[in-house]
């Protein structure tokens, strides 16, 4: 941690940081969260340890309008989440210093969280400044999702349909995430009204089918937007399948490799007519 | 003609291309079921997803797509889209429960008249013995 | 059985007024027919089956009160669908909600009104008010501002006001437009011109949030006092009974405690 | 003041049984590690929460989508308005902060020139047996909103653990005939005072916290917020609601809908003029009205403290470590006016 709280000082006085995006341990609550060191913070506080769960990169584009140059700390998912970030050019990568941190795991609710069981990107792909060294676990990828494709349709329905309606249409998942950033959501556009207000069966399967289709070849699975549900809706489980079709289809794991384009912006004409089929093993 | 005990089916053509072939269709006597409503948009490239979501919610049997052939969209590009966005919808709909017939991405086009008759009695068949092995995403009934 | 406030009863469009190129006004009437006691400045709930509901000011009531009017400038999702309506439809009404201007308290006064746009129509209850009992009111000046001359309201009143020699009226446009030859200028801009001076008066502002944010700040100027300048705030509401705390301005509730405010009832800050 | 009556935990299926005979009884549950309320249903094991739970009860009363008309979609104009519910009904397990919020929703829907017909039928026919909280759990400070965690008031009967069993006592006539049944026998056992935890989130009063609408510290405690609608959601006493209608083959319902002064598209109109289009105005805009607005408008403030928004809150952002927080520069502004220093 120290070589982390030196860097930062060194970055400080040398003016290449005006302030650094990290985590920090609430004196009173014990509790840990996000915060925004300045110059001539303590750094004592600064922690980097298996509780720092949250995604720091959803705060850049409001630092990034305060602030000329800023410091985030990065877990391989977060690193992921940056690049999705940079490459739809929501921020720009001269204002941002990324400390890439090996993470061997973080820890949701006292147990390792599930991301983490299949994570084979522990450090960012982007990295000014790395600490910690890689390790690639060889980890067979999307397995709940393969679990999932076993049942039948209509089971997979009852196992979905029985989450989404215990929705509370809370949009904290919308919230938490970095790449759902449109300016009028469409859960909030009138004309056409595609989901309807009420939190029941009916609207709260468009928000989830929507929202997850608007992150495909898009979300870094950061697994945020699985953590914050208070209802504990898998929404990872939608979020890892587009992944792996994304993956099967195009060839493309997003985030992972700087400035590559998001699938479903880019065409290509030579695409197998065969994906329009899906999957149907 | 008893149309509700028959899949309600929506098919969303191109104007330039399928809907065309559909047209030559019924203008050469092609036989195809009734059951079928048919939405005209200009290309495939502009059928967004959440119109196929929202169709299945509203308790469609089936949605039909169908855009020029890739090449000869006239729009220059639009299928090409089109046919990355319905893939991902499709396994996305499938992933949450719609079974794989519910649903019929293909290209048809302005001639093939006789293709369009034929695929959409295919389709209808395959949604005929599909029905009543599960629910398409339901929409439950408000209550009166 | 009780009834639920929140569940609109039907009423009838019997005329619809094509009052500019984007406002409407529909002549409403209850289909159960019972008079609606509408105060100046009061508002109503008006809901087309199936799209929602908005609020809309009362702008004028017949004679007899069974006959009220709104006028609706098509922006959104539901004004455009009552642009659909026709005449014979039937709507949802609730209401009437909110307070009124205090009228009664301003015998003798000399009044002046200040309306941008769609803002005249909450105000012109109040002229209507003035009209009917003309000898309780000293002068009136009404200084009305409107986007183009295809965006001018109630035409009709506006002659009939031109002609009326107890009523000062000002009429401008925002820019200028070939065929137009009175005034021109944005609202604030006109009222700083015109340096009306607040002696005794009182002054009645309505209009988008810019244009009342800057025609309040140009009263001040000349010096008039937070309490004799009144506006009416139209926020966003839903039920316009005080429950669903959407229309707050601090603690105070738009519709239960509004629309019409003067100037020392609402926080510096909201305006 | 009635009697303490006092029930065998052996007799407590039985009483229980007894009760959901004549009414629609709602008890706890425990399943996949969270409590939530539920039917009575003699096979399950019952067993009470001795603090508080991540559902607050204004689902119960208020729903999260509530119809209250029913029309038909091909006619112009066929709005019909729905029943209200009369089946008596008891809730067992609420606790007070639970039972304060539900207090403080009767001031909003009952209170006003416009009775919410809805909500009062739904409180006429409750019968509220409320539970005396055993422990604090550490977000828990009712103590600090001028509550207790063994107060009883609202509850038509409440009930506390003691050895071997339950005391119950009944506060209100609703509560008497609950406990006529002879499971119940007459004790001169008393529940035992504890004095609880006092002081971990004071607040300053309503008026000094409205002085703080222009402050520079909205800033500062927003920019961690991302203003999603959970705490809203969670809390027993946010009833903001939207109503909307809904249609589905040709049948059509106007519902109200809960809603977040959180989220973006609250207060945002048709022509796009938005009043609270910052996070920190949204965020002040809660602050205050749980501190300031509500004792204002209705006498109370309309934090219970129950400590629920902490427990929900994705990023562990404490509302009422906020206002305590907001508290503290309040007092350092005080200390700096009457040292007459300028204000920073």
């Amino acid at each position: 941690m120290n070589e982390i709280r030196n860097k930062i000082i060194e970055l400080f006085s040398k003016g290449e940081i005006d302030v650094m995006l990290g985590y920090r341990e609430d004196a009173t609550t014990g509790a840990l969260k996000a915060a925004v060191f300045k110059k001539d913070d303590t750094l004592d506080d600064l922690v980097f340890d298996e509780r720092c769960v949250q995604n720091l990169v959803n705060y850049l584009p409001t630092l990034t309008a305060r602030y000329k140059k800023i410091g985030i700390m990065l877990k391989g998912c977060d690193g992921r989440s940056l690049v999705t970030q940079l490459v739809e050019h929501r921020i720009n990568k001269n204002q941002i210093v990324a400390f890439s941190i090996a993470c061997d795991g973080v820890k949701v609710g006292g147990k390792t969280a599930e991301k983490c069981d299949d994570c084979a990107v522990n450090i960012s792909p982007i990295a000014d400044h790395a600490f910690g060294k890689q390790e690639p676990k060889k980890v067979p990828l999307y397995a709940r999702v393969r679990e999932i494709e076993k049942m039948a349709p209509a089971e997979r329905w009852k196992f979905f349909s029985e989450y989404f309606a215990k929705c509370e249409r809370c949009y904290a998942c919308r919230q938490i995430c970095p790449s759902c950033y449109c300016e009028i959501c469409i859960a909030d556009q009138q004309e056409p009204k595609w989901i309807e207000p009420s939190a029941k069966l009916s609207a709260n399967t468009m928000w989830h089918l929507i929202r997850a289709y608007h992150l495909a070849g898009r979300c870094a699975d950061c697994g945020e937007c699985e953590r914050v549900c208070p209802q504990e809706i898998p929404m990872r489980l939608l979020n890892n399948a587009l992944e792996k079709a994304v993956q099967e289809m195009f060839k493309v794991r997003p985030g992972t490799v700087p400035d590559e384009l998001p699938p479903l912006v880019v065409l290509s004409k030579d695409d197998p007519d065969s994906i329009l089929e899906g999957r149907n093993e | 003609m008893q149309i509700e005990k028959d899949p309600k089916i929506l098919a969303i053509l191109c104007k330039w291309c399928s809907y065309a072939g559909a047209d030559l269709a019924g203008t050469s006597r092609f036989k195809y079921p009734a059951n079928i409503r048919i939405v005209q948009v200009p290309c495939s490239g502009r059928v967004d997803p959440v119109m196929v979501f929202r169709a299945f919610v509203e308790g469609y049997d089936g949605v039909m797509v169908s855009g020029c052939h890739p090449g000869d969209c006239h729009y220059g590009t639009g299928n090409y889209h089109a046919r990355r966005r319905l893939a991902v919808a499709r396994r996305l709909l499938e992933f949450t429960g719609v079974h794989p017939d519910r649903m019929h991405f293909t290209w048809i086009s302005a001639a093939e008249g006789k293709k369009f008759a034929e695929e959409c009695a295919e389709f209808t068949e395959k949604l005929r013995n599909l029905s009543g092995t599960e629910k398409t995403l339901a929409r439950e009934e408000i209550a009166t | 059985m009780a009834t639920i406030e929140l569940v609109p009863k039907p009423a009838t469009i019997n005329e619809i007024i094509e009052e500019s190129r984007d406002v409407k006004s529909f002549v409403l009437k209850m289909n159960e027919d019972r008079a609606m006691h509408v105060l100046p400045g009061q508002f109503i709930e008006v809901s087309v089956q199936g799209y929602g509901e908005a609020t809309f000011a009362v702008t004028r009531t017949s004679k007899d009160k069974k006959e009220f009017t709104i006028s609706v400038k098509r922006i959104g999702h539901l004004t455009k669908m009552l642009h659909r309506c026709a005449e014979g439809d039937v709507v949802g009404v609730r209401g009437p909600y909110g307070n009124s201007f205090p009228v009664e308290d301003w015998k003798a006064k000399d009044i002046v009104i200040i309306g941008g746009g769609i803002g005249l129509a909450p105000l012109r209850p109040v002229i209507d008010h003035i009209l009917q009992h003309r000898k309780n009111f000293g002068e009136l000046e009404i200084i009305f501002g409107a986007r183009s001359p295809a965006d001018i309201l109630y035409k009709e009143d506006l002659r009939g006001w031109e002609q009326d020699k107890s009523i000062v009226l000002h009429t401008t446009i925002d820019v200028p437009f070939e065929g137009w030859n009175g005034r021109v200028g944005v609202v604030p801009v006109v009222v700083k011109d015109l340096a009306v001076k607040p002696d005794s008066k009182i002054a009645l502002v309505c209009g988008p949030p810019i244009m009342i944010k800057f025609t309040i700040a140009a009263l001040k100027e000349l010096g008039w006092p937070d309490n004799r300048i009144f506006t009416t705030l139209e926020m966003k509401m839903q039920c316009g009974i005080g429950q669903c705390g959407r229309c707050n301005i601090g603690e105070k509730f738009i519709c239960k405690d509004g629309p019409v405010f003067s100037l020392d009832q609402i926080p510096a800050h909201a305006i | 003041m009635n009697k303490w009556r006092k029930l065998k935990t052996g007799d407590l299926k039985a009483y229980l049984s007894g009760l959901a005979e004549k009414w629609e009884l709602w008890v706890p549950y425990f399943n996949d590690g969270k409590w939530e309320f539920g039917p009575y249903d003699a096979g399950r094991d019952i067993d009470f929460p001795d603090s508080i739970i991540n559902v607050s009860l204004k689902q119960l009363f208020f729903p999260k989508r509530r119809s209250i008309a029913t029309f038909d979609e091909n006619s112009s104009w066929s709005l019909k308005q729905v029943m209200p519910l009369e089946k008596p009904r008891i809730i067992m397990g609420l606790h007070p902060c639970d039972v304060a919020g539900i207090k403080y929703m009767d001031k909003v829907f009952l209170d006003s020139e416009h009775k919410d017909v809805l909500y009062e039928a739904e409180r006429n026919r409750t019968i509220l047996i409320g539970m005396a909280c055993g422990k604090m759990e550490d977000n828990c400070h009712c103590t600090d909103r001028g509550l207790s965690p063994d107060s009883s008031n609202g509850m038509d009967v409440v009930y506390t653990r003691t050895t071997g069993g339950y005391l119950l006592q009944s506060m209100t006539k609703k509560g008497e005939p609950l406990l006529q049944s002879d499971r119940l026998k007459d004790t001169d056992e008393k529940p035992v005072k504890k004095d609880w935890r006092r002081g971990k989130y004071k607040i300053a009063s309503p008026e000094e916290f409205m002085t703080m609408y222009d402050d520079r510290i909205w800033h500062d405690l927003s920019d961690i917020c991302l203003t999603c609608g959970i705490c809203t959601y969670a809390c027993p006493t946010c009833v903001c609601f939207l109503v909307a209608d809904e249609k589905f083959k040709g049948k059509g319902e106007r519902v109200t809908v809960w809603d977040s002064c959180q989220l973006q598209s609250y207060s945002r109109m048709a022509g796009g003029h938005d009043t609270r289009k910052t996070p920190a105005s949204r965020v002040r805009n809660r602050t205050l009205d749980k501190f300031a607005y509500s004792h204002l408008r209705y006498g109370q403030i309309s934090c219970t403290g129950c400590g629920r928004c902490v427990l929900v809150c994705p990023l562990k952002r404490s509302f009422p470590q906020l206002g305590a927080t907001v508290t503290e520069r309040l007092q350092k502004k005080k200390e700096k006016v009457a040292a007459g220093k300028e204000e920073d």
